[in-house]
This record gives structure tokens, C-alpha cells and sequence, in this order.
């Protein structure tokens, strides 16, 4: 993320470029993607169920997501504030925002691009595990108890086989830097990892699926989201804590999934040299945008497939998905490591 | 083995008990035969024990205020047809608890429609061996006991019903 | 540190690490206003308590005080969502004593009322049992199609819930025209779109496994509590007020009773109780075909009882004495409502028979072991009514 | 999946059968789930269609005479036709109908000078329609009636309540009109 590009004069300090350049991915990405992602995700939903959706804050309710924020921040919340509860979510949102600094949105749209940056969004979604069981612990309710509880449990069944599957793709790759996982596909389908071959292709479905568990999101929401616990953690929550939890929960979600795209989906590459011809052309910032953009729709897409998935099915007991997790994505994220590691032992072979 | 034979059945097992019969009229006419209180429960164990009978179904308990005393009717569907037992009990004064001898040992179906009755007309089940069952005090009971229980039992002919209906 | 425990007996050692939870009367997972005391090992359940009357709105008190027409409309209000099955009863049973002789047509409206509200019942019980699965396509897809049957209802009568239709000796109102053909129409589109619940709901197994196994009712313990209807036969007993003790036109009807044949892991659990109620939709369209096929013709209110010729002075119905017991086959288990009379204008005593009584006496034996995310799952399966249980 | 490992005997591979078979018949299921629900996103044919709408909406919302020809909606008396029986007050089940009728001066009818309906406590079951012999209370469609406090939920259509001195008039008209023997209209 050099300076010029971002026009400061060289001389500034590097801390100023850093914090204007997270502001800046704060403002454009997350906040507009949270807003769009939402409104988008509630009328698909709509539109399965026969419903009309929206449609009263703005033209086809498009500006519904910033009416829900305002009323939920003009709402108090429950009880006073304990330090012990403030403690629990600020681990919950440092686990959450630390990862921005890593998040991959084009090819000069990273800040930080270390070798070992795939990892840091694993990490925090353990200690956001963490954060959240016990958030739930210290609200002295039965929601947030057995809520907290079942975030915990799936975390450690998820983290497994979405550890593995993500070296799978940094075997093919060569590692796990977001650029040179990036550059090892090709702009059109075939070339992504996913559908290079059978076993990474594997490798991207459990991903995904061990993420959803890992994070508690959607399908297998573990607790935060069924009618016998209330909504598990957030029943609890209320007013501008809420929507804190709310944001925190969906910017999981849209990490994910972006690291999925930038993993197998053939992340911000674009068919042939493109990428060259608008940079010379046009200039390296409209290049940026056009890769941003490119990630970000193959994102939505997949996360309006997992909401599809997720509003249609019946949700499995926590249980039900610690087993699905332990008995299923396990072996098989396994069994797919091993298949990608000769398939590139083999490859390099010839 | 229609319901009036199951009638003669039981007055032979146990001599002198139904000292009279009727019918109930209904899509499907149900016999009934008087029982006298005291000895319902000696009656009620011999039809228990009956296999041929096999009494097994204990459809409802239905109480009602005939004049000042309450009539018990115990609905019964057996293997080949229904029949009722009905006793009546009649309290010292009009707020007054009445005892019956309780049948849901037997029939466990009976728990809750024994508490019905208990809260809504003042019946006290007592039980096998003579002690008076208690049963918690769903909430009729409790809104009941908590504004002046002298209004008596809300289903009995004097309780008046105040409110804001009108 | 464990040899200290070792030295406390089991019994105390158990209940030791147990904990205990209190839900209700208004949480998410109860199918109404009721409480239950939970003694939980983690997430199991290892004794429930039931507690209600928090619904007791003195029913039967208030048919005593007011005359007799008005018990109509208080018997529709037991059990608000399969209204004509109260009235039904009520009905029955003073006909029987009054001597009122029901036309053919008559009793043909009644029939189709009554199919139509036990097809309308089962269907809320599929929005309940998806929304606690937490099927929530399944939810919209359920009540889009159960509209259809409430705008039967307001055709026919006026009101979509409290139909207030029935009067003893017949029905309040002939059928209004095109009544007939818009049933046959609701009776093709439901059963298409069963089809299309199927595919998206029953043969699902995340639904299989969430719902096989999970609170077992064996026949004994439905024998034991009295249970009736449709949970009665997912358990293997096969008893139908419909079949036993006829009815109405029904023993010219053919139709068969659906058992639970254990297809969900064993007979009884929450998955019999599912498809047992799907299979009686089924049964109840043709059932609805066959009566609106076949509507025969004569006047709809039995002679010298209709109401509008009524002057002030004969407006307070006179019913002779006597006594009366009817049984009906409501959605929900046998309902029985035992009428007598004392030839006053009030009656004397109305009482009804209610089968979500016995669905709760079974309640704490069904709970043992369950999961407590399986708690909305059986409670809902059961489809108890507590506005019908606490009257 | 739980239940894999409780039947003893089971070979490696019928074990593993089964765990396949079981993954793949989840797969199949949640697909067809997931089939079901995707015609509803083109919209094909009017099962499709949107059923909920917003209300009140200009074009396709329901309005009054949508309604079936049945429906009881709010009621209404007229008092012109009303002859104050109190038939619909004696069979109301909720008693929610009050009525106060005084004498006329002039003719054989009465002055409706009461008639409440109170909204809060009228289940809407239609009795007093039936029994209504003049048929002056009848259904209208209309069925927005929310309101804020139960007072305004109190519909009166009674002529108005008359002063003693009015009524001690018109009992003196009477006497007048009687030794008369006029009957006035």
C-alpha cells in the first residue's frame, strides 16, 4: 500500500498512511458492504418465501439496514455496565478488528502482506470464539450461558478442518502470502484453485462449511439464533451493544467468505493481461478498484449462497454439528490435503 | 358384552353398590349406574382388577351442581362398549370442601381432571389409604385463595361472578 | 479431590451437579402460556414439571350465566385455532336433547366445516414443528396455503377464527354460491402443494434426524395419560372418534386413519407425529371432495328453530331438561362435551372433554432425556393447545 | 451419524457404506431443498407470486367491497328502525350492548335515548344481527377501528340522553294527546 498511490508526499509518516488507509477500507468496504449485504440478503429471502421484503425506508427498502441501525442505537441498554462484561467485548472486538489490517481486497489493496498473513483471520476467529462464550458467561442469564457454550464447542470443531483445508490451497500455491496465493490462478474458472482439481475443489467445501461452523454463522448458528435460547449471546444484548454484536457477526461472515474467494475462487485476477492493459491505460487506482470489485462480487455471491442454504434447510442441533464437523469435514479436509500435496509433489515431478 | 351387562357385573362383584341405572342420551347413548360414595372406591378397584371388562380408557370426569350436591360421573370406554359411574356428595354448607375417594392410582388419566374439579368445585380426592391428596395449587386455585376464598368455588351454582363483564 | 466425591452417595452426587431451569409463561419454545420446571444435566433433560391454569378464562362459568345461543359463541372460543370443533360438540349434544332433527344439508356443511378446520389445524402444526426446526422457507410456504382454507371460512361464515356458524338444529346461513367450487379448488392446490412441502421439508434429513427418536411416546405411556388423536395413533393405537363412535355423515365416508409406523427410527417419536398429521390432510381432502361432490339439496336449519322469526319474547331459547354426552374427533384428540339441561333459558352445566390435557399429562414422562434444543421440537409436536386445556 | 459406531460386528467397509451413503443423501436432501425454493426467485407462474403486501396500498390492497359478502365487520345501528326490544342486548354472549329507551311524546314509538355498542368486548359472532327484527343493527366492512384507550372503542347510537324537566313535558304532552284520543304519526 504505498503512499503515493494513496497521494500523501513521501514524507509523511508511515502510522498516518496506515490509519487513513483502514479508515479508508472501514468506509468504502466494510460499512457500504455490511449496509448492501444486508438489505440484499433480506429481500432474496423474500423473494423465496413469496414475500414482498422492504420496502418502506427508501425505494424498495434499500435504506432499510440504516433505519434498523439508527433504532438500534437509540435504544438503551438492558442493565449498567459491569467491567467484567466491557472486558469480554472489547476481546470480542479486538478479535474481530484486528484482522482488517490483513484483509486481502486487491493486489495493492493490502496493508500488511506477510508470509504467515493467512493465519491471522484463524486466530481471531478462536479468540472471537473465546470472546464470545464468554461475554455469554457473564451475563448471569440462560441464553447467554448455554449460548456461550455452544459457540465454544463448535469453534473447536470447526477449527480443525478449516486450518487444513486452508494449507491445501498454500500447497498449491506455494505459500501463503495473499499475492502469491492470488497469482497461482488463472482469471478464468478453470484456472481457480477450486476447480483445478477434485481435491481442492473438496478442499474449498469444507472450507467454507468449516467456517460457517467455526464462526456460528448462518446454517450452523449454534445457539445464536434458535428459538429455545433466544438468540443464545445477543438475547441479552440490546441497543447500541447489539448492533456492536450485530456488525461484529456479519463482518465475520463477509472475512470469510472473502478469504474464500481469495483462496479458491481465483481471488482479484483478471482474465489474461487485463490487468496490465487498464494499468497502463487507465491508471494503477482504477486497477484497484476494478480488483476490489471483482473480489467483492464473487464474496456476495457466495455469501447469498450460504443464506440461501441457511433460510431453506433445517438447522441441524449443536450437537448434530459438532459431529457433522468431527465425523465429516475432518476426514475428508484430511484426505484432501493429501490428495493436493501429490497432486503438486506429482506436478513438480514432471 | 354391551354396558348393561358390565353394570350387572360389577353390582354382583361388589353387592348393593349400584342401587340405580340410567341412561345418558348422545350420538352414542351411555349407560350410567348410581353408585353410593362410600363404597365408589371398593367398586372402582373391583372394575380395575375385571380383565374381561378391561375398563382401561377413562374418557372424563365430568362434576356438576345438581340442587345443592355435586354429581361426579366418571366416563368409561371399555373393549366393547361405554359406560359411566356416577356418585353424588352433598357439602355441609355451600363454601364447603366435599371428599371423594380418588381413582387416579388406577387410572393415571384422571390426575389432571381430578385437579380441574378439585380447584373449580371443592372436592378433596382422598387417596388409597384415607390421607388427603394435595395437589399444588395450579393458579385458579392460588387467585382463588389469595382475594377472600369466601367467594367459594367458582363452578358451584352460588358463586356469584363479579368483574367487569357488564 | 475425587476420592471426597466418591464418599457422597450417587444419588446425592447427581443431583448435585445439576441445574435448574424455569421457562416460561411466555418464552419462545412453549406452544402457549404455561410453565415448566426443568432439572437440566448440561443439556440434557433430566425431569420436567408442568404447570398451568394461566389461561383459565372460566369458559364453562360463563355458558352457565349467559343463555343458551350464547354458549355457541363461547364453545368456538375453546380452542381458537380449530373453532367449529367446540360448537360441533356443543351442538351434538343439545340436539340430542332437544330432539332437533338435522337436514342432510345440514349435516353435510358441518362435515365440510369440520374437515376444513382439521385440514387448517394440521397446518399450523407444520408452521410450529418447522419453526422449531428453524425451517423458515417452510414457515411462509405453510401459511400462504392455509389462507386459502381461512378464506373458505369467511366466505362461508363471516369470520376466519371464531366462526360462531353452527345453531343447534343446523347451521346459521346456507352455503353462499360458488362456495363449493372454491373447495375443490383449495382441495386440488393443497394437495399439489404438499407435494412441494415434501420436497422441501419432510423428506429432508436434517429435519429425519432432528425429529427421529426424539420424545417417544410408547403406546403404555399413551395409554397410561389418556392420549387421543393424533399423537394417539403416531404411537401405534389406532383409535378415531370418527371410526369408533360415528358421527355426522362420516360412516358414509370412506377414508382410512393413518398409524405411526415408526418410518423416523421408532414408533411415536416426534417424526410420526408429523407425517401422521401430513397423511390426515390428505384423508381430509378427499374427504372434502366426496362431501362437496355429493351436497345434497333441502333447507339448512332443522324447522320451527330459525331465529329470525324469533320475537323479543322467544329470543331465550327453552331446552327441555335432560342430559346429553357427545364425542367428536377434534384435531387435536377426542373432545367430549357433556350438556345438562334444567329447562331454564340458561343451561345448566356445560362440560368439555379436552385431549391437550392428556398431551400434557404425558409431557414430563416424554421430556427425560431430551436436548434441550429438542425442547421447541416435541413441545410443538405434540401440538398442545393450552387455551383448549385450561378452559 | 451418531449411531455409526453403536452396532458391533459391522466390517470396516459396510461401515464406511453407510458413512457415504449418508453423506451423500444429506447432499441430495439439502440440493433439493434447495431446488424447491428456486423458482420462487424468477418468479414462474402465479404460485409464485408475492402473497403478503403492503397496506394500505392504493392498487392491490383489500378494500371494503373486496371483502366476501358475509364478513362481520364493525356494527352499525340505525336508530330510525331500531324499536329498542333489548333482544340484542338479552342474547349478546359478552354483554357489551347497552341500551336505554324512554317514551315518546307524540307516537307509539320509543325514544332510543342510549345504545351503546362497546367495540373492547365484542367478539363480532353476529347473534345480534340475527335477532334483530327490524334488522336496523347490521354489519358494515369496515373493520379499522383501532383506537387509543377503551373509551373510544364505546360506539354510541343512541338519540341522546333527556333532561327530567324534558321528560316531565312529554309525559304531560301525553296525558294531553291521550284525552284527545289523536294519534300522531
Amino acid at each position: 500500500m504505498s503512499a503515493e498511490s494513496l497521494g500523501f508526499s513521501p514524507g509523511t509518516p508511515e502510522w498516518i498512511v496506515s490509519i487513513v488507509g483502514l479508515l479508508g477500507v472501514y468506509a468504502v468496504v466494510i460499512f457500504p458492504s455490511v449496509a448492501l449485504m444486508s438489505w440484499l440478503e433480506r429481500k432474496l429471502i423474500a423473494d423465496f418465501q413469496a414475500r414482498v421484503g422492504p420496502n418502506r425506508a427508501g425505494p424498495a427498502g434499500f435504506f432499510q439496514p440504516i433505519a434498523d441501525l439508527l433504532k438500534l442505537l437509540q435504544k438503551d441498554t438492558r442493565y449498567h455496565w459491569s467491567w467484567r462484561e466491557g472486558l469480554w467485548l472489547a476481546v470480542h472486538t479486538m478479535a474481530l478488528y484486528s484482522t482488517v489490517a490483513v484483509i486481502p481486497l486487491g493486489s495493492s489493496l493490502i496493508f500488511v502482506n506477510t508470509d504467515m498473513s493467512a493465519f491471522l483471520p484463524f486466530w481471531a476467529a478462536l479468540v472471537l470464539a473465546l470472546g464470545t462464550m464468554l461475554l455469554g458467561f457473564s451475563q448471569k442469564s440462560v441464553n447467554g450461558w448455554f449460548g456461550g457454550v455452544r459457540v465454544g464447542v463448535q469453534a473447536l470443531a470447526g477449527a480443525l478442518p478449516a486450518l487444513v483445508c486452508m494449507l491445501c490451497a498454500g500447497v498449491r500455491a506455494g505459500s501463503f502470502r495473499w499475492t502469491d496465493l492470488a497469482s497461482s490462478q488463472g482469471g478464468l474458472p478453470l484456472g481457480w484453485t477450486a476447480f483445478s482439481n477434485p481435491f481442492q475443489f473438496v478442499a474449498f467445501v469444507v472450507f467454507v462449511a468449516s467456517g460457517l461452523v467455526l464462526l456460528s454463522i448462518a446454517p450452523t448458528s449454534g445457539g445464536l439464533s434458535r428459538i429455545d435460547l433466544h438468540g443464545g449471546v445477543s438475547a441479552e444484548l440490546s441497543g447500541r451493544r447489539l448492533s456492536l454484536f450485530r456488525l461484529g457477526r456479519f463482518y465475520v461472515f463477509f472475512l470469510w467468505s472473502v478469504i474464500a474467494v481469495v483462496i479458491f475462487l481465483g481471488a482479484w485476477i483478471l482474465p489474461g493481461n487485463l490487468a496490465e492493459i487498464i494499468s497502463q491505460q487507465i491508471g494503477p487506482f482504477s486497477l484497484a478498484v476494478i480488483e476490489l470489485v471483482c473480489v467483492l462480487v464473487k464474496a456476495y455471491a457466495l455469501m447469498m449462497g450460504v443464506v440461501w442454504l441457511s433460510r431453506v434447510v433445517p438447522h441441524g442441533r449443536v450437537d448434530q454439528i459438532t459431529n457433522f464437523a468431527w465425523r465429516v469435514l475432518s476426514p475428508f479436509s484430511l484426505a484432501a490435503l493429501m490428495g493436493a500435496a501429490i497432486w503438486a509433489g506429482w506436478r513438480a515431478l514432471l | 358384552m354391551d354396558a348393561n351387562t358390565i353394570l350387572t357385573k360389577l353390582n354382583r362383584a361388589v353387592p348393593g353398590v349400584i342401587f340405580d341405572r340410567g341412561r345418558i342420551a348422545g350420538p352414542e347413548p351411555v349407560p350410567f349406574g348410581w353408585v353410593d360414595g362410600k363404597s365408589l372406591r371398593r367398586l372402582v378397584e373391583a372394575l380395575r382388577a375385571d380383565q374381561e371388562i378391561s375398563a382401561d380408557h377413562l374418557e372424563n370426569i365430568s362434576v356438576a351442581q345438581v340442587g345443592d350436591a355435586l354429581m361426579v360421573t366418571y366416563f368409561f370406554r371399555a373393549a366393547h362398549g361405554c359406560f359411566a359411574l356416577r356418585a353424588t356428595a352433598v357439602p355441609a354448607e355451600p363454601n364447603a370442601w366435599v371428599s371423594f375417594p380418588t381413582v387416579r392410582d388406577l387410572w393415571p388419566m384422571a390426575a389432571p381432571m381430578e385437579n380441574y374439579s378439585c380447584e373449580l368445585f371443592g372436592i378433596r380426592f382422598v387417596g388409597a389409604d384415607g390421607v388427603e391428596l394435595e395437589i399444588e395449587a395450579s393458579l385458579v386455585l392460588k387467585a382463588k385463595d389469595s382475594e377472600a376464598g369466601s367467594r367459594g368455588f367458582p363452578l358451584r351454582k352460588n358463586f356469584v361472578v363479579g368483574g367487569s363483564s357488564s | 479431590m475425587s476420592m471426597a466425591k466418591e464418599s457422597r452417595n450417587s444419588e446425592e452426587l447427581m443431583l448435585a451437579d445439576l441445574s435448574h431451569w424455569e421457562i416460561g409463561p411466555y418464552h419462545g419454545a412453549l406452544p402457549g402460556q404455561m410453565c415448566l420446571r426443568l432439572t437440566l444435566d448440561g443439556e440434557v433433560v433430566v425431569s420436567g414439571k408442568v404447570e398451568t391454569g394461566f389461561l383459565h378464562r372460566g369458559l364453562e362459568k360463563a355458558i352457565e350465566i349467559h343463555p343458551w345461543r350464547a354458549a355457541i359463541t363461547y364453545a368456538d372460543h375453546l380452542d381458537p385455532e380449530a373453532a367449529v370443533f367446540g360448537e360441533l360438540a356443543l351442538c351434538l349434544a343439545v340436539e340430542q336433547i332437544a330432539g332437533y332433527q338435522i337436514p342432510a344439508r345440514a349435516v353435510a356443511i358441518r362435515a365440510i366445516l369440520s374437515e376444513l378446520s382439521r385440514v387448517s389445524a394440521h397446518m399450523l402444526h407444520m408452521v410450529k414443528v418447522a419453526n422449531s426446526v428453524g425451517a423458515e422457507t417452510m414457515i411462509h410456504y405453510v401459511l400462504r396455503d392455509r389462507e386459502r382454507v381461512l378464506d373458505l371460512f369467511e366466505l362461508l361464515t363471516g369470520a376466519r377464527f371464531s366462526l360462531s356458524f353452527l345453531r343447534f338444529g343446523g347451521v346459521r346461513n346456507d352455503v353462499t354460491e360458488g362456495f363449493i367450487e372454491r373447495v375443490l379448488e383449495a382441495c386440488v392446490l393443497i394437495r399439489a402443494r404438499i407435494k412441494e412441502y415434501n420436497d422441501l421439508f419432510t423428506f429432508n434429513r436434517t429435519f429425519l434426524k432432528r425429529t427421529s427418536k426424539v420424545g417417544v411416546i410408547t403406546p403404555e405411556l399413551a395409554k397410561k395419560t389418556g392420549l387421543t388423536g393424533p399423537n394417539a395413533r403416531a404411537s401405534g393405537l389406532p383409535m378415531d372418534v370418527r371410526r369408533a363412535f360415528p358421527y355426522l355423515n362420516y360412516p358414509s365416508q370412506d377414508f382410512d386413519v393413518p398409524v405411526g409406523r415408526g418410518e423416523g427410527g421408532a414408533v411415536g417419536d416426534a417424526h410420526d407425529r408429523f407425517l401422521v398429521r401430513l397423511r390426515e390432510i390428505g384423508e381430509s381432502l378427499g374427504i372434502l371432495r366426496h362431501l362437496a361432490e355429493s351436497m345434497p339439496a333441502g333447507d339448512f336449519l332443522c324447522p320451527g328453530v330459525e331465529l329470525d322469526a324469533a320475537t323479543p319474547e322467544t329470543v331465550a331459547l327453552q331446552i327441555p331438561p335432560g342430559e346429553a354426552y357427545a364425542r367428536i374427533e377434534s384435531s387435536r384428540g377426542l373432545l367430549s362435551c357433556h350438556v345438562i339441561s334444567d329447562g331454564g333459558e340458561r343451561p345448566a352445566r356445560v362440560q368439555f372433554g379436552v385431549p391437550s390435557v392428556a398431551a400434557l399429562a404425558a409431557l414430563p414422562e416424554v421430556l427425560k432425556g431430551i436436548w434441550i434444543e429438542d425442547l421447541p421440537v416435541v413441545l410443538s409436536s405434540l401440538d398442545i393447545s393450552l387455551a383448549e386445556a385450561d378452559r | 451419524m451418531s449411531d455409526l459406531n453403536d452396532k458391533p460386528g459391522t466390517s470396516i467397509f459396510s461401515t464406511t457404506k453407510n458413512y457415504l451413503v449418508d453423506i451423500l443423501s444429506g447432499f441430495h436432501s439439502a440440493c433439493g431443498s434447495f431446488m424447491t425454493a428456486l423458482p420462487y426467485l424468477f418468479g414462474k407462474g402465479d404460485l409464485r407470486k408475492e402473497v403478503t403486501e403492503q397496506y394500505p396500498d392504493p392498487i392491490s390492497s383489500k378494500t371494503a367491497d373486496d371483502l366476501p359478502p358475509r364478513s362481520r365487520g364493525l356494527l352499525f345501528n340505525d336508530i330510525d328502525r331500531c324499536t329498542g326490544c333489548k333482544s340484542c342486548q338479552k342474547i349478546c354472549p359478552t354483554d357489551c350492548i347497552q341500551i336505554e329507551v324512554d317514551q315518546r311524546p307524540d307516537s307509539a314509538k320509543v325514544w332510543v335515548s342510549v345504545f351503546d355498542i362497546d367495540f373492547s368486548n365484542c367478539v363480532f359472532c353476529g347473534l345480534c344481527v340475527e335477532v334483530c327484527q327490524p334488522q336496523s343493527i347490521t354489519h358494515t366492512r369496515n373493520y379499522e377501528r383501532a383506537a387509543y384507550g377503551p373509551k373510544e372503542l364505546v360506539a354510541s347510537f343512541g338519540r341522546g340522553k333527556i333532561t327530567p324537566e324534558q321528560k316531565a313535558k312529554w309525559a304531560a304532552q301525553r296525558e294531553r294527546n291521550g284525552e284527545e284520543g289523536i294519534m300522531s304519526p
